[in-house]
């Protein structure tokens, strides 16, 4: 059948898609994306990083975090391996004894901002968006707390609020999005002494940290961890060491996060069209089976029937006959008797 | 509003049932509080590397598996047109609407801000996610399953015209139910397609969906066996002489298909390792476990139904049933909780806390007192006498 | 959000929201199909 | 199937799987890696003999020789006890060399091996033990044929290196007194293919590795192999000889450790200044390509770089073995591999390429780059890019014009020794005036004092530092050229601009990879401190720089 847009858009409102319709069909017809060709990232040279945590409070200070027990200039918190949670978006944790580099190596982390992002993909309420700008951001309007998305995120960066009784959120770095729509830089980026963290469109900074691993080859590995990973992500990292050493999982794959699911989604139409007709097909086919076994039912009986009245007709007419017989003799047993009589009364009177 | 009516069931007559029950209840509302005062944290040992505890693993992965016999069962009688097995659609689809019920009931502790579990259809749709595609089915399904189930109660409340109308509508909810039940059975396992990074190589599998559906089918067939032999223990009285006599046909029957069903699983399960080649990972401890699952919980019974079914032997088919249910929740757990973070320290593992657990007893405990409830009431076991042959 | 695609996401939240519209429609045209096609053979079968 | 028996089928097989499935799940649960508990040894020996023969069916053995060693001695048996002498010796080892295999020559077929193997070894356990020593196992194959991870024990080998100072001292010992001749042949030697034998050649001395590789290959024994053969075999000999050079630690080890095992390396006597290595090399080279290999047409138009003087000496002097730049032969570089044009024998690199390999630490350029990486030079080139070729800038550095200095009748040699001497290395900077004492950097005057850098002390410290570095002296050519350590991309020059001229704001999009002013300040002080491994200032307590901002 033939759909027209307008029908198409009035299906559309009633399902409550409330999608953006009329987009080109060549662009929607071409299935490769590179992103967004214009947006920002940071580059987070590992090599530079001091472990200093400025980066943290700036973070915990623009995004009106709790105050953590322990000051942020108190680095005994490095100790220990910390992730992000509730109330922090970045921590920076230290790496000691990496054979190949003299003292620690310290590694931020935070939310990558992937270019394709799994919780975006994973998450049905669509609460989270990428940007153009390159952020992924969070829309807690709309949430619903199924925490999907952490399920989702290969780099267990979303975080949850659990002690919210009734209005939890998702807790995660937004890539400072309004500072970043106000033209100013992230908050760790803007604090970070070092320049550990160089801001700039991703494009720019995948062919600085090329020139970077080309310019010094003996102090960085040849890898940029987040030009491929899970498809690319707008935080990118050089390192002097292997990044698995740092505890930076290698094994992800390039293969984008929608990508992972849209298989499984794509059979779900399949279903919806093959087994009406199917299941109608077997129940159409059982039904002709009944009807079949009735008909041939009704038959039989029938043919049972007529046979019975037969016999039955058969039965009587011999009946009949009998009874006739023996009507006769007891008729001339009679007849007999009477003659008999008569005579013996004719003697009587002759005497 | 069903635990209130167990509440209020258990003051009129203390039978130890009731009393134990209302235990339980009593604990659950307790939980339920302490829930919704003091958010997830204050009852759950989940953490943001584990944010799916028991209650997706066994409530809603579990929850929907064992609910399956619903549309199995509906399915062999109305579209392949088993009509001896009749008698068991009511006990099946009221097992799997309040199965779904309750499924959605757990949602409501688990999710965050639960009023808002409608939103994914009527507010924002977020048509990429797995998990859409799940909520979309369980709503749906959930209807039809409270309009399949309805004839019940509307000859218990004696709507006759009502009862006819939905009656004529039996083939077409059929079908809807087995659509659904595909597409959300599947989804379930589709959830975990997104974390390849996180789930154990041997559980994470393209074919995820596939595993999940098939499996749903004889989780439900054993789950209608198992639940029959329950029911034949405490509402014999109300099965009529019909129900009686054609329990064993769907006994036998249901155990043959349930056999072979299993058989196609195991197949594929192997199949799964062969694609991916996880030959290697069987002589870890995790490719033990997974022995253990394949062999004990899924070979073993496909095995055992057969040697029953051949030898006529109902008890072993019940336990077989019992033993393959008991497989279903083996395997879901391995996917969403065993399996699931694999390459975390022990430290960081999770494991659930007692009161997460208590708060899925409580859960069950409704299930069953609403079972009883309606099952001693309406004609679930029995064809009320206005209807009969009227299907 | 302007009018061609730059990620995945955005292609694949179009165009599989579009497909579940359709899948509703569908569902609910075969039905009617179906009643259509059988509507005369109905009565001879036996209920 | 007995009902009865049923429902205990069912409960022994819940049984079973639960308790499989409990320590399973255990198990994964404590699935930490291991930590290395295990000794490190130098005197591992893994022996997989049969593997000769195809596959083993039980794990390789782990051997530890020197165990065996030191407890044959206790029962005053020696090397012989284990190891049969050969019949004709493969090398230029006495008649009575010992076989480096275990109580046989050969390996002739499995079933010897095996038996050798396991009748020898089991059966002097077996004795050692009736004697009443402790000795290793007897019985249980496992003891020995230990699964790979099960072993205790885990190699820490290290290679001998046979320095200049350890050179001299075999050619020393070795020395004949009496007629104060040096006995070179008695290691050095040359193999005739003609009359099958090994002869020795006197100045045709070079490396063993020249020509003993890794593996045995036709009549040329594996380094290893050799190595044993008659550096073990002469230790051996002389400690019988005369017991008492053991104690003057005058004799080469025997046990593995003793070459193999880090310590003991670091315990071998090391000399000094030792006199050079006499194999008529020259003292200064005059790199020019050899004309001769070129075609008549070639010489007409052949425009070749100014030649580059070489102090062979000093080289000498800077490194520890020959093989450091020689590493495949002692010929010059250009005589026979590395030609104008290149040919087989150098893998066709040229002499240019193999000259100016950045990453090659044989090649001029390779080893010199690597020099900068030494804790005083390292601050300031740790931000000069070396990924790229040389500097074009600096050819004529090495590359000197001989104009004035060459004749036609001196040798090259005596050239290059005019040129390197018309060199004059530059070991001091501008005066102390011309260099502020103290700059006073204002740049987050928001939130701290201004931070006070002491420019002067830093200069002086970096001049101190390189002016006795003949590498660093020579190739920074201007007064200037040190200040270009932080002064970067400017001329040499006594006034050259401040940071803050180029630095400004950061993430500029047209100049992304140039750092804001914070973030040049940051990177160029404490990265230059890091990699000159200053211990103070650390890198965290902001105070040392940045006093706090007074109110």
């Amino acid at each position: 059948m033939s759909i027209t847009r307008r029908r198409f858009l009035g299906w559309m409102g009633a399902a409550g898609m409330g999608l953006t319709v009329g987009r080109p069909a060549n662009a929607a017809g071409n299935k490769n994306f590179s992103g967004y060709p214009e947006s920002i990232g940071v580059l987070h040279d590992m090599t530079r990083c001091i472990g200093c945590r400025k980066c943290e409070a700036a973070c915990n200070e623009i995004n009106k975090l709790p105050a953590p027990e322990q000051p942020f200039d108190d680095l005994s918190v490095l100790d220990n391996k910390r992730r992000t949670d509730a109330t922090t978006y970045t921590v920076v944790n230290r790496y000691d004894g990496i054979q190949g580099a003299d003292g620690p190596i310290y590694r931020k982390v935070q939310c990558n901002h992937c270019q394709e992002p799994a919780c975006a993909s994973a998450c049905f309420v669509r609460a989270f968006n990428k940007t153009e700008k390159g952020a992924v951001t969070y829309d807690a309007s709309v949430c619903v707390g199924c925490r999907y998305c952490m399920i989702a995120c290969p780099f267990y960066v979303p975080a949850y609020e659990y002690n919210e009784p009734l209005e939890p959120r998702i807790m995660k770095c937004t890539l400072c999005y309004p500072r970043l729509m106000d033209g100013k830089l992230p908050g760790c980026v803007e604090i970070c002494p070092k320049e550990a963290l160089t801001f700039g469109k991703r494009d720019d900074l995948i062919t600085i940290a090329r020139e970077r691993i080309r310019s010094f080859p003996e102090q960085y590995v040849q890898h940029i961890y987040g030009e491929h990973e899970m498809g690319g992500t707008n935080w990118l990292y050089v390192s002097g060491v292997p990044f698995s050493a740092l505890g930076m999982r290698e094994d992800l794959g390039v293969t984008p996060a929608p990508k992972l699911t849209s298989g499984a989604l794509a059979s779900v139409p399949v279903i919806a069209g093959l087994w009406p007709v199917l299941l109608t097909g077997i129940y159409a086919v059982s039904k002709r089976k009944d009807k079949i076994a009735a008909q041939e039912r009704r038959q039989a009986v029938k043919a049972a029937l007529t046979q019975a009245s037969a016999d039955a007709e058969s039965k009587l007419s011999k009946a009949l006959e009998q009874a006739e017989l023996k009507h006769k003799r007891l008729l001339e047993v009679e007849v007999k008797k009477a003659v008999e009589e008569a005579t013996a009364n004719n003697e009587e009177e002759n005497s | 509003m069903m635990s209130e009516e167990a509440i209020a069931g258990n003051k009129s007559l203390f039978t130890p049932f009731n009393l134990v029950a209302g235990i339980i209840v009593l604990m659950g509302v307790l939980l339920t509080i302490l829930r919704f005062t003091g958010g997830l944290g204050a009852i759950t040992n989940l953490s943001d590397n584990n944010p799916w505890g028991i209650w997706i693993s066994f409530d809603l992965l579990c929850g929907v598996a064992l609910a399956a016999g619903g549309y199995t069962t509906s399915a062999a009688c109305y579209i392949f047109g088993l009509k001896k097995y009749h008698s068991a659609v009511r006990p099946a689809i009221l097992t799997a609407f309040l199965g779904y019920a309750l499924v959605v009931l757990a949602l409501h502790y688990d999710v965050g801000r639960p009023w808002r579990l409608p939103y994914p259809i009527f507010v924002q749709q977020g048509t990429t996610s797995v998990l859409f595609e799940v909520g979309l089915c369980v709503f749906l399904y959930l209807t039809v399953l409270l309009i399949e189930y309805s004839p019940a109660a509307l000859e218990w409340l004696g709507l006759k015209k009502v009862r006819n109308i939905v009656v004529k509508l039996t083939l077409v909810l059929t079908i809807f139910g087995v659509i659904l039940s595909t597409m959300h059975q599947s989804s379930l396992g589709a959830l975990f397609l997104i974390a390849p990074s996180k789930v154990h190589p041997l559980w994470y599998s393209t074919y995820l969906p596939v595993f999940f559906f098939v499996s749903s089918i004889f989780a439900g067939l054993s789950m209608v066996i198992f639940e029959s032999t329950l029911s034949h223990h405490y509402f014999h009285d109300k099965m009529d002489d019909t129900h009686l006599k054609e329990n064993r046909h769907v006994t036998f029957g249901f155990a043959k298909a349930a056999c072979w069903v299993l058989g196609g699983y195991f197949v594929m399960k192997v199949f799964g390792i062969s694609m991916d080649n996880n030959w290697h990972y069987l002589g870890t401890s995790y490719g033990l476990w997974f022995l253990v699952e394949i062999l004990g919980f899924v070979a073993l019974p496909c095995f055992l139904y057969a040697v029953a079914v051949r030898e006529k032997n109902v008890r072993l088919i019940k336990w077989t049933a019992l033993w393959t249910v008991l497989g279903i929740v083996v395997n879901r757990f391995n996917v969403s909780m065993i399996a699931f973070n694999w390459q975390l320290p022990s430290s960081e593992r999770y494991f659930p806390h007692w009161m997460e657990i208590g708060v899925t007893v409580f859960l069950i405990t409704v299930f069953i007192i609403a079972f009883r409830f309606i099952a001693k009431r309406m004609p679930i076991f029995y064809e009320h006498p206005e209807y009969r042959d009227t299907h | 959000m302007d009018s061609v695609f730059y990620t995945l996401q955005d292609f694949f939240t179009h165009s599989k929201g579009m497909t579940y519209v359709l899948m509703g429609a569908a569902l609910v045209a075969m039905t009617a199909m179906w009643n259509f096609l059988v509507a005369r053979d109905e009565k001879d079968w036996p209920e | 199937m007995h009902k009865g028996n049923l429902r205990l089928g069912m409960v022994a097989i819940l049984i079973i799987i639960g308790a499989v499935a409990i320590c399973t799940i255990g198990s994964t649960a404590v699935q930490e890696p291991r930590g290395p508990s295990q000794e490190a040894r130098a005197d591992l020996i893994t022996i997989d003999t049969l593997k000769t023969f195809g596959d083993i069916e039980r794990p390789a053995v782990i051997f530890l020789h020197d165990l065996h060693t030191e407890a044959l001695a206790k029962q005053d048996k020696d090397c012989k006890s284990c190891h049969l002498e050969v019949k004709t010796p493969p090398s230029l080892a006495k008649k009575n060399a010992l076989s480096v295999k275990f109580k046989r020559l050969k390996d002739t077929s499995r079933k010897q091996v095996l038996n050798v193997y396991h009748t020898e070894c089991i059966g002097c356990h077996k004795k050692s033990v009736k004697s009443g020593q402790k000795a290793g196992p007897v019985e249980r194959c496992g003891k020995c044929h230990l699964e790979p991870d099960g072993a205790h024990v885990v190699s820490d080998r290290h290679p001998i290196k046979m320095d200049k100072s350890l050179h001299y001292r075999h050619i020393e010992a070795t020395k004949d007194k009496a007629k104060d001749k040096t006995q070179c042949g008695l290691c050095h030697h040359k193999y005739d293919e003609a009359k099958e034998k090994l002869y020795y050649a006197e100045g045709k001395e070079g490396s063993c590795l020249y020509c003993h590789g890794d593996r045995t290959e036709k009549n040329r024994m594996s380094i290893q192999l050799a190595s044993h053969y008659s550096c073990v075999d002469c230790h051996r000999r002389r400690q019988a000889k005369d017991p008492t050079l053991a104690e003057k630690n005058e004799i080469g080890p025997i046990k593995c450790a003793g070459c193999h095992d880090l310590q003991e390396q670091r315990k071998i006597k090391v000399i000094k200044d030792v006199p050079r290595i006499k194999r008529k090399q020259p003292d200064f080279a005059l790199s020019q390509p050899k004309e001769k290999e070129l075609s008549e047409k070639e010489k007409q138009d052949l425009v070749l770089m100014d030649p580059v003087p070489f102090d062979h000496k000093a080289h000498e002097a800077n490194n520890e073995t020959c093989r450091v730049c020689h590493h495949a032969s002692l010929e010059s570089c250009s005589e026979k591999c590395h030609s104008l044009n290149g040919q087989k024998d150098g893998d066709f690199i040229k002499l240019a390429q193999a000259m100016h390999q950045p990453q090659s630490k044989r090649s001029c350029l390779g080893c010199h780059n690597d020099r900068q990486q030494e804790r005083a030079c390292a601050g300031c080139h740790t931000f000069i890019k070396k990924g790229a070729g040389p500097d074009i800038s600096a050819c004529e550095t090495c590359h000197m014009k001989s104009e004035g200095m060459a004749t036609a009748e001196m040798k090259p040699e005596d050239i290059a020794r005019e040129m390197l001497k018309a060199r004059n290395p530059v070991r001091e900077t501008f005066k102390d005036d011309d260099i502020p004492e103290k700059v006073v950097i204002k740049t987050l005057s928001d939130q701290y004092e201004g931070a006070e850098f002491p420019h002067r002390k830093i200069v002086k410290t970096l001049v101190k530092k390189t002016k006795d570095n003949k590498l660093a002296t020579y190739y920074h050519r201007e007064k200037g050229t040190l200040c270009q350590g932080c002064h970067h991309r400017s001329p040499p020059a006594k006034k050259p601009p401040r940071c803050s001229r180029c630095h400004g704001r950061p993430f500029d999009q047209n100049s992304l990879s140039r750092p804001g002013l914070k973030g040049a300040y940051h990177i160029q002080c404490l990265g230059c401190h890091k990699a000159m491994n200053l211990e103070k200032p650390k890198p965290r307590d902001c105070k040392v720089c940045h006093k706090e901002k007074k109110k």
